[in-house]
């Protein structure tokens, strides 16, 4: 038990991995036992996963917690070194239980080469948990690209009739982008040795030799030139920005989403896009805060032109599947609005929200995926009045559509607004245009809803189409009773976002914090108008602290 | 004085003859050029005093590797050779190649000509240009020396297994045939 | 003038003379042995053997035969890297010669002699003998790229690489000649002592160097002395293939290593932008071409072309980082490519060439493992965690970045996406084609042991480098 | 006493000699000769330097190249043997079996 | 017991119902069924009851209780446009004060009655259950947004009964149009929703809460401290954002086009949703900010403004629709018009008094209408009906009821609050004549088209198809009619004017919500803009005057479709000029012109075709644009973006081609090659 206590990441992380490694040994004729024991171990990846919830100490969740820390390669001060704080711990959540979820929705939709394919799913399961628990750079590299692999078969030999395409599309981009992140990364290596010896107390703390622990690097962040902070957030961005997908790197997303199977898209849905945005907050803004600052107008129109322009592409697709695809574009839009907003309101609710985005948009992805499993095909033209006959069905379809519009009392309305929250204290704008996403969903998602759900059922094909069955509701209950979770009571939630999230916008706007004299508003008089539509964009203003 | 005419008749005999086995339709001719430019450049040797190497030369160029060429070229039967082009299509580029490439070497050593060779301070002189070479030889390269000898042993290898038959009459056969079929 | 022979300078080439004497054996056992399979059992003991004495000389650092040889850390890891790489290859030859029908003891006698002449380019430092070591290595490649005398395309290869090779030592003697006269020696420190003494720039000794540099770049297969590398490989022997494209090479960056970062280092300013353009355009072009190669051994000649370009990048950073990376890449590459080579001569069968793309497709329904160990070594080709092929890129982009070669650092990682691209053309026709009833392996215990080994180390370092890299710097803190 | 840079001449004038013949004949025992010619180039460079330099380790080199020659015609005459046996030919312009 | 401290479980009982029908209503008989919905109705209807008598009891100032149930979302601090620090924090909280209590009352009760009428009007529907657990979930939402205690509840309340009204509206599943319908309504209100956010955001940005009696008092502090003053932009971008939100929910222009095709859903929901409840929520939010209104004039008077013209359009629309229910739908449009009037004249007692009533007769008129499209089979064209006043008395009378109310007849409910209306249109400072006319033109209209409706509905000989045998509703439909009926004709009582009773008991009543700001303080003894005083009399009048108006409007009704009703077209068409001296009213005399001078055009026709074409062409026009930018960005994505990278992908391919090509397998070239290489490299290092 108390190995377990301490050694907690590691087992959820590697749990997976065992669990592939077993499977391998198993005959590939005996689907059944291939099948079970897949979802043994999604379903044990999960629970051993949830003590992290319980044990995790809220107050201080800004600190990292359940740390390891085992030398790696010592010649390049390379560790093995995990821990997660409050972020971490939401996406590593997450991350388990779309994982198990995600295992189990391909328990009839995936037959042939069904052993391969579980083998994949939980090797992806262990690279992407070790993305969000690692504390050295190096380690959360090689994470962050072996997770590829898996993802590459999944697409590629599990997919729909263009696979290879979006396959190898989806790995280019990718390691495109992270290559560039490993140069960033080393770069930032090269720095650390000079500003420890510079800086006694980062030497104390993460010594003086070479290092790619994260803290020391967070720990450097302030004294880092801008020029390195401006270069290393360029390829930062480039590698996070292929990944979340922000605005023009965002093509491969839809060819990839479409041609996945059912469990990769909810995976690349729910957690993939998610390491991107995890990145932008782990790394870019922590360790690179002038540039982010600087470059955060350019994020915003980013932002922004991925909300409103993912929602119209969406509007138009003829496939339900790529028109959740763009309907992500357009929420990570939102995520990314929020986070560069760089104030506690934007940030929590941009984190909330990457959680929300995969509970909601994973479950339309199983949706999607359980009447395509029905009828092999997404066209929405095909279907309609479905809810005559599939009640289950058009209920939680409903749901998650409603949630993924930010509907209150769902989980997407909390995150969204507090995002617009956060972005209208910077600018007025932001929030108006970034509020229009929010009408430009409901378009959207209840053209597609009605469509599908609403009218006569003409076509003959659909008239026998049964209703969900137990282990369909089994996959999409979890998420519906997460989404109401988040949206009546996210207070939890909320408390383990609260100390990671002031930290980094303490890092990113010093003295943030200091309440502000209220001489500012009397000599104003009434709040004019100017101060809100155009704070100037540099730190100061518009926060309005006085620095 | 002397020396430098007894230089330039020798190094003209040496060019012009490398032109004309360059430039000779039959093989038999290129060789026997070829012969030409060894010897004149064994005179070069010998005017440079390297008694020793003057020998090697004639001895092993002349008398060894030119025989050599001279069988292979009895073996491998040249009158189809006659009638045929003798340079390939890049004759033009490779003359202006080769005008580029005097240009580059010519001016690098003839302007670098000034700055003296400066190198160590030379070895104790023995009398006699083979007895020095010897010494030299066996004493400072005397691992070179042992490595050449392998050098060579896996050349004798080398020209065994290449001009043995190959394997199975049926497979030379096949691969001969559709030679044919490749060859134009 | 060089100190005289001593009775310990035989000590000091122990590994070499056990060599030799096992390929004079080979040759004389050629004649009664009627087995020839024997022979190559033979020929992996003598490595073993000449393996064990090296480690005698493990941490020894002198100098022997009147500085013609240094017995240095870095000898000893290259001379081990070759006994591997010919160990490895004669592993995947024996099965390989018998469908080939070409079963001779003087095959394996020449690998011995050509790795012989390798340990000489490793360990020398003095112009004559690292030129005729690297002749001896060059004429017995010559024969091994020919020695199928049936099939044109050996010939072919065989006289392409044979024109070009001697064309190109003739341009590298040219420039040995040139350093010859104005150093008065031909002693590689002294060179440097010489140069360091002449004028910077001075005509003779850029000649000198560019033609030298020239040679080399034609053995390390640098755009645009690389052409003959698609031919020959495609035409070689496949084992022999695999050997060149480690073994040669390996060879050939070692000496490169001796030259430029001591004979010439003095020239330093003015080599490095060279090697840069040459890296650039090698990393490039090599990429570009392998793109749409239908045949597996062309597109691996091009992928390993483009390696060649990579590891020059460790020469132009040129500091410890970089050494480290040059040999650490060496040593990663010789395991993932023998590997990868290894599944082709897998693919080798009487009646099917097994040298074409298609050759592999669903290669994984037949063969599952075959095929996950080709994933394995392809990912490790374009350097995806958690292979050996990541860590040494990784040491390579980490050595440029270091030194503030941003663009190079750049243009390479762009590289690298494209070279998964044509990695990843490999994994598709494996994973993701239909099988053919072409589609087919031969196995043989040398193949399986090899295949085992090469697949155990690229995890092993991908996983767990620590220990080799610490092996690299060891053996590269001489420069 | 003759400059050096004569020599070196003499040296430039065959060794392109050499380069011509090889890029430019067909006739692969042409070739061969040529690269004969830019051995003996190198050779002329190197005595002369060794007799400028008062040593004869260039002397020594010069007959290390002489033994490499050797072994290279000696090989490279076999693998034309080889080739010519397998089809019929000496001319360098039809071996193209393998492109691209 | 304590009702006070549980007004949380008053939307909590509708929910549970919800919950109950939705999950096992699909087994449960529908007498259980009815018996949970109607109960959890009626259960919190009581404890709304309970709670109103308990504020009531409280002496004036106390009456205004929070409860907070637990916190909600709480995301940090935050900095306000103040620059303070303020901290994002939001709690499930639940706010009783006489607005609120007003509201409940009216929402449970007649939620209540509507419920038991849909027991008898869904009987032989499917999908029963889902009805009812709708119509809880729509209880439920309601609710909560009236009591929530601050913005963000009462913007969860506001989403909710959005999302319900599109269930609803959507109920006949397999009818496309109400598909369509339903979709309208929730995106059209999206919109509105989309500038509601944006006020809230700012009430925080700006008072670091958004708690109403935060705000209200911060507010407060904020004018005595001579820091606010009306006019400050902020207040006026406000209350400006808020208003988006109320002309969406509320059907004002130019948001208003949704409502009409809300028609499509079953009657009660009409009645429930569309006429007495949900489209009221506008008002009652605009209500609630007053504070941020009276500190906006400018906002004020362009909700005076839009308020007057939606009534106006509605009313004119009105007077020709033959569908009963459009008539109903847009006549309510109008009603809600006169609602936001008065709130734009700073009558907001008024208006929710006005609120109140038509709540009552509107519901009552609403579910008449379905009773009488129930006796006819779901016929509703008025023209194909027409003499049903026997057939079906119970329905007639409560409908002729519900008329008079709407119409403005005196001593029933509409006079009283209508009438405060336009007296505080014309006597508030906010006010002025030009609105007051347009008011008074409305209230003539209104009872033109209600009694138009009445005429051909129930009066003349009848026009419906004979194979219907007319019955009268069930019980469970009638015995609402009659309790609303009661209420349409008292619920006038509560608020008497002034000239009749010595204080307006209703307006006393809301005066802690609707208090005016202390400007004078703030002001500091300058100009205080003096008002007006009219005596009673002469309020007295004006009621007389507005009554006249409505009994013209009953009487060209009357004299048109109750003596003769094609006796209009003979008029047109042959007496045309007697006809004008008979009416010598100069408008009517247009009116009628564009009436008949051709059959199929008139001018209310034209106005309905302008509204379909064109205000409700922009919405689709604007959906039409969108689309096609779609397209647009679609191809963009398709060619630009992603062709760059396939422009690289071919530019890959293309050059490594080239490159091949030098591989020509002609090992001279190779050599050549090689020395062009070392040519190039030794030129570069000499001359370079």
């Amino acid at each position: 038990m108390d190995f377990y206590r301490t050694h907690i990441l590691t087992i959820v992380a590697f749990l997976p991995l065992a669990g592939a490694i077993a499977l391998m040994f198993f005959n590939k004729e005996n689907k059944g036992g291939i099948r079970i024991w897949a979802n043994l171990v999604g379903l044990a990846g999960f629970l051993v996963s949830l003590p992290l919830f319980f044990w995790f100490d809220y107050d201080i969740s800004g600190e990292m917690q359940f740390a390891e820390s085992v030398p790696w390669i010592d010649a390049l001060g390379v560790q093995y070194s995990v821990g997660i704080d409050g972020i971490s711990l939401l996406l590593v959540l997450l991350t388990t239980l779309l994982g198990s979820i995600a295992i189990l929705s391909s328990w009839e939709s995936i037959q042939d080469r069904s052993k391969e394919f579980y083998i994949f799913m939980l090797m992806l399961q262990t690279g992407m948990l070790g993305v969000f628990i690692s504390l050295d750079f190096f380690m959360f590299y090689v994470f962050w690209e072996v997770m590829l692999v898996p993802m590459y078969f999944l697409i590629g030999v599990w997919g729909g009739p263009r696979k290879l395409y979006a396959a190898i599309k989806f790995f280019l981009y990718t390691l495109v982008g992270s290559v560039l992140l490993l140069l960033g990364i080393l770069s930032l290596y090269f720095q650390y040795p000079a500003i420890a010896a510079a800086v006694p107390e980062i030497a104390n703390e993460f010594g003086s030799g070479y290092t790619f622990n994260i803290l020391a690097f967070q720990a450097m962040a302030q004294y880092l030139s801008f020029d390195i902070q401006y270069w290393v957030f360029l390829v930062f961005f480039v590698g996070f920005a292929i990944k979340v997908p922000m605005f023009p790197f965002h093509t491969w997303l839809p060819d990839a989403h479409v041609q996945a199977p059912t469990a990769g898209s909810v995976i690349l849905a729910g957690v993939l896009l998610k390491m991107g945005t995890y990145g932008f907050v782990r790394f870019s803004l922590p360790i690179l805060p002038e540039a982010a600052v600087h470059f955060r107008p350019h994020m915003i129109t980013l932002a922004i032109i991925a909300i409103i322009y993912g929602a119209l592409v969406a509007m138009m697709q003829k496939d339900m599947k790529s028109l959740v695809a763009y309907s992500s574009v357009s929420h990570m839009g939102f995520i990314m609005l929020g986070m560069f907003a760089l104030n506690p309101n934007g940030l929590n609710g941009s984190i909330l929200q990457q959680i929300n985005h995969g509970i909601s948009t994973g479950a339309l992805f199983l949706i999607v995926g359980i009447i395509y499993d029905r009828r092999h095909t997404r066209e929405i033209s095909e279907f309609g009045g479905l809810s005559t006959i599939m009640p289950v069905y058009a209920t939680v379809f409903l749901i998650m559509t409603m949630s993924s519009i930010g509907l209150p009392v769902l989980n997407g309305f909390i995150g969204e607004f507090t995002i617009l929250q956060g972005a209208l204290q910077e600018n007025l704008w932001w929030a108006v245009a970034g509020a229009s996403g929010i009408v430009l969903g409901a378009a959207y998602m209840l053209w597609l809803y009605q469509r599908m759900m609403f009218g006569k059922l003409d076509n003959p094909a659909n008239e026998k189409l049964p209703d969900m069955n137990l282990r369909e509701l089994v996959t999409l209950v979890p998420l519906v009773i997460l989404a109401f979770w988040i949206g009546i009571y996210p207070a939890p939630f909320f408390k383990a976002l609260d100390g990671p999230v002031n930290k980094i916008v303490e890092t990113v706007r010093p003295g943030y914090f200091d309440a502000n004299p209220l001489e500012v508003r009397n000599d104003a008089g009434a709040v004019p108008i100017a101060e809100i539509l155009e704070p100037a964009l540099e730190i100061g203003s518009g926060g309005g602290d006085n620095n | 004085m002397l020396e430098l005419i007894v230089f330039y008749t020798f190094a003209t005999v040496a060019v012009v003859s490398a032109i004309l086995l360059i430039t000779r339709q039959n093989a038999v001719h290129s060789a026997i050029f070829l012969a030409a430019t060894l010897l004149s450049v064994a005179g070069v040797f010998l005017s440079l005093h390297a008694e020793f190497l003057a020998g090697v030369q004639v001895i092993v160029y002349v008398g060894g590797i030119l025989v050599l060429f001279v069988f292979v070229i009895m073996l491998v039967p040249t009158d189809r050779a006659v009638f045929e082009r003798r340079y390939n299509r890049q004759g033009k580029v490779a003359l202006a190649v080769a005008a580029i490439l005097v240009a580059e070497l010519g001016y690098g050593l003839y302007s670098g000509r000034d700055i003296e060779f400066a190198g160590p301070v030379a070895e104790t002189v023995i009398e006699g240009n083979s007895q020095w070479v010897g010494t030299v030889l066996y004493q400072n390269y005397l691992l070179p020396f042992e490595i050449a000898s392998i050098l060579l042993l896996v050349a004798i290898i080398g020209a065994v297994v290449l001009s043995k038959k190959p394997p199975s009459e049926e497979q030379a056969r096949q691969t001969a045939g559709n030679s044919q079929g490749a060859g134009d | 003038m060089g100190a005289f022979f001593q009775i310990q300078d035989l000590a000091a080439i122990a590994p070499e003379l056990v060599l030799t004497i096992f390929g004079l054996a080979l040759l004389l056992l050629d004649l009664i042995v009627p087995d020839k399979r024997r022979l190559g059992y033979f020929a992996l003991a003598g490595l073993g053997f000449s393996g064990i004495l090296l480690f005698r000389l493990d941490g020894v650092d002198i100098s022997a035969y009147g500085g013609q040889l240094a017995v240095d850390p870095f000898a000893a890891y290259f001379k081990f890297l070759f006994l591997i790489a010919a160990g490895l290859t004669i592993g995947i030859s024996v099965r390989y010669l018998d469908i080939e029908r070409e079963q001779h003891g003087e095959y394996y006698a020449l690998l011995l002699f050509a790795t012989l002449g390798m340990m000489f380019m490793a360990g020398g430092t003095d112009l004559v003998t690292l030129y005729i070591g690297l002749e001896t290595m060059a004429i017995a490649t010559y024969i091994l790229v020919g020695f199928l005398r049936g099939n044109q395309r050996s010939n072919e290869a065989a006289l392409k690489y044979f024109l070009l090779g001697a064309f190109s030592s003739g341009v590298l003697l040219y420039g040995m000649s040139l350093l010859y006269g104005i150093s008065g020696s031909t002693n590689l420190s002294e060179i440097a002592d010489a140069l360091t003494r002449r004028p910077v720039a001075d005509p003779i000794s850029l000649l000198a160097m560019i033609t030298v540099a020239a040679g080399l770049f034609f053995k390390i297969a640098a755009v645009p002395f690389h052409q003959w590398t698609p031919d020959a490989y495609e035409g070689a022997p496949t084992p022999v293939t695999a050997y060149m494209s480690v073994a040669v090479k390996a060879a050939s960056f070692a000496m490169m290593v001796r030259i430029f970062m001591i004979a010439i280092y003095p020239l330093r300013d003015q080599w490095v932008p060279i090697l840069a353009a040459v890296a650039v355009m090698t990393i490039t072009v090599s990429n570009l071409a392998a793109l749409t190669q239908t045949n597996v051994k062309r597109m691996l000649a091009y992928s390993s072309i483009s390696h060649a370009g990579f590891v020059l990048l460790g020469l132009i950073a040129g500091n410890d980082t970089g050494m480290t990376a040059v040999a650490l890449y060496l040593f990663v590459y010789t395991f993932m490519n023998i590997g990868a080579w290894s599944i082709i001569v897998a693919l080798r069968r009487r009646d099917v060439i097994g040298e074409y793309v298609e050759d592999l497709n669903g290669l994984f329904f037949k063969h599952p493992t075959a095929a996950t160990l080709m994933l394995v070594f392809m990912l490790s080709l374009a350097g995806i965690p958690p292979t050996a092929g990541f860590v040494a890129k990784y040491y390579l982009f980490a050595s440029v970045i270091e030194t503030g070669h941003v663009t190079l650092a750049v243009i390479a990682a762009l590289n690298v996406a494209v070279g998964l691209y044509y990695y990843m053309r490999v994994v598709v026709a494996m994973f993701m084609s239909e099988a053919t009833e072409k589609t087919g392996l031969t196995l043989s215990p040398g193949l399986v042991s090899v295949l085992a080994i090469t697949l155990i180390l690229t995890l092993f370092i991908g996983l767990y480098p620590d220990p080799f890299i610490t092996m690299a710097q060891t053996a590269t803190q001489g420069f | 006493m003759v400059p050096v840079y004569h020599y070196l001449f003499l040296g430039i004038a065959l060794f392109t000699i050499g380069v011509v013949g090889v890029l430019t004949r067909r006739n692969v025992l042409i070739i061969l000769m040529s690269i004969e010619l830019m051995m003996n180039a190198v050779n002329i460079n190197l005595i002369a330097f060794s007799s400028q330099l008062q040593h004869v380790t260039g002397q020594v080199f010069a007959i290390f190249v002489i033994v490499v020659a050797a072994a290279e015609a000696a090989v490279g005459l076999g693998i034309v043997i080889a080739m010519f046996t397998n089809k019929a030919t000496v001319n360098v312009s039809e071996i193209d079996l393998m492109k691209w | 017991m304590n009702f006070l401290d549980q007004i949380w479980l008053i939307p909590l009982f509708p929910a549970l119902g919800f919950v109950i029908n939705g999950l096992f209503g699909k087994r449960m008989p529908k007498a259980a069924i009815n018996t949970v919905a109607c109960g959890s109705v009626l259960l919190s209807f009581v404890y709304a009851l309970g709670a109103v008598l308990g504020l009531i009891g409280l002496e004036e100032e106390a009456r205004s209780h929070t409860v907070t149930v637990f916190e909600w979302i709480n995301a940090g601090a935050a900095h306000t446009s103040g620059g303070e620090l303020a901290q994002f924090e939001v709690s499930w909280g639940f706010l009783l004060d006489p607005l609120s209590a007003v509201m409940v009352l009216v929402v449970s009760g007649i939620g209540f009655l509507i419920h038991v009428y849909s027991t008898g009007y869904m009987a032989h529907e499917d999908g029963y259950y889902r009805f009812f657990a709708y119509l809880n979930l729509f209880m439920f939402s309601m609710l909560t947004l009236i009591l929530g205690s601050n913005y963000l509840m009462l913007f969860v309340g506001w989403e909710g009964v959005g999302l319900c009204s599109y269930l609803l509206i959507g109920f006949f599943i397999t009818k496309r149009s109400a598909g369509d319908a339903a979709k309208k309504a929730f995106v059209v209100n999206r919109v509105g929703d989309w500038g509601f956010s944006i006020g809230i955001m700012l009430i925080f940005f700006t008072f670091g809460t958004l708690e109403f009696t935060g705000v209200n008092e911060a507010i407060h502090a904020g004018v005595e401290g001579g820091l606010y003053h009306a006019g400050d932009m902020i207040f006026v971008v406000i209350a400006f954002a808020l208003f988006i939100g109320a002309t969406g929910k509320s059907a004002q222009l130019p948001l208003y086009v949704w409502l009409p095709d809300a028609m499509e859903g079953p009657t009660p929901v009409s009645a429930l949703i569309h006429a007495a409840t949900m489209v009221t929520a506008g008002v009652y939010m605009v209500a609630r900010s007053n504070f941020i209104y009276q500190l906006a004039p400018s906002a004020m008077l362009l909700v005076a403004v839009v308020g007057a013209l939606t009534a106006l359009m509605a009313a004119s629309i009105a007077l020709v629709q033959n569908d009963i229910k459009r008539v109903l739908a847009y006549s309510t449009v109008s009603q809600l018009g006169y609602m936001v009037l008065a709130l734009g004249v700073g009558a907001f007692a008024a208006a929710i008094f006005h609120l109140m009533t038509h709540a009552f007769f509107k519901a009552l008129l609403f579910l008449g209408s379905g009773s009488v499209i129930h006796s006819v089979h779901h016929e509703q064209d008025m023209r194909k009906m027409g003499a049903l006043k026997n057939k079906i008395p119970i329905t007639f009378a409560t409908m002729a009821i519900g008329t008079l109310a709407i119409a403005g007849t005196p001593l029933l409910s509409g006079f009283f609050s209508k009438d405060e209306i336009l007296w505080r249109t014309f006597s508030n400072p906010q006010g002025n004549i030009v609105l007051y006319g347009i008011a008074v033109v409305v209230a003539g209209m209104t009872a033109f088209y209600m009694f138009r409706m009445l005429f051909m509905t129930f009066f003349g000989e009848s026009r419906v198809d004979p194979h219907v045998n007319v019955r009268e509703s069930p019980k469970a439909m009638t015995i609402p009619l009659i309790v609303l009926a009661v209420g349409a004709v008292f619920a006038g009582y509560v608020g008497l004017p002034v000239w009749i009773a010595e204080t307006n008991t209703f307006e006393q009543f809301l005066e802690p919500v609707f208090e005016p700001l202390p400007f004078e303080a703030a002001a500091a003894g300058g100009a205080v803009s003096e008002v007006v005083e009219y005596s009673h009399a002469f309020e007295a009048a004006m009621a007389a005057f507005s009554v006249l108006i409505a009994f013209i409007g009953f009487f060209v009704a009357y004299s048109m479709y109750f003596k003769k009703s094609n006796r209009a077209r003979e008029l047109a068409t042959q007496y045309k000029g007697a006809y004008q001296v008979l009416l010598g009213k100069y408008y009517i005399d247009e009116l009628y012109d564009f009436l008949f001078v051709d059959r199929s055009k008139s001018f209310g026709t034209r106005l309905w075709r302008f509204d379909a074409t064109y205000v409700d062409g922009a919405v689709n026009r604007s959906a039409w644009a969108t689309v096609k930018s779609a397209d647009v960005s679609g191809w963009w994505d398709r060619w630009v973006v992603d062709g760059a990278v396939r422009f690289v992908g071919g530019f890959v391919k293309t050059f490594s081609w080239p490159v091949r090509l030098i591989q020509t397998g002609y090992v001279q070239n190779y050599a050549l090659m090689m020395i062009l290489g070392v040519l190039v490299l030794i030129g570069y290092v000499f001359w370079v």
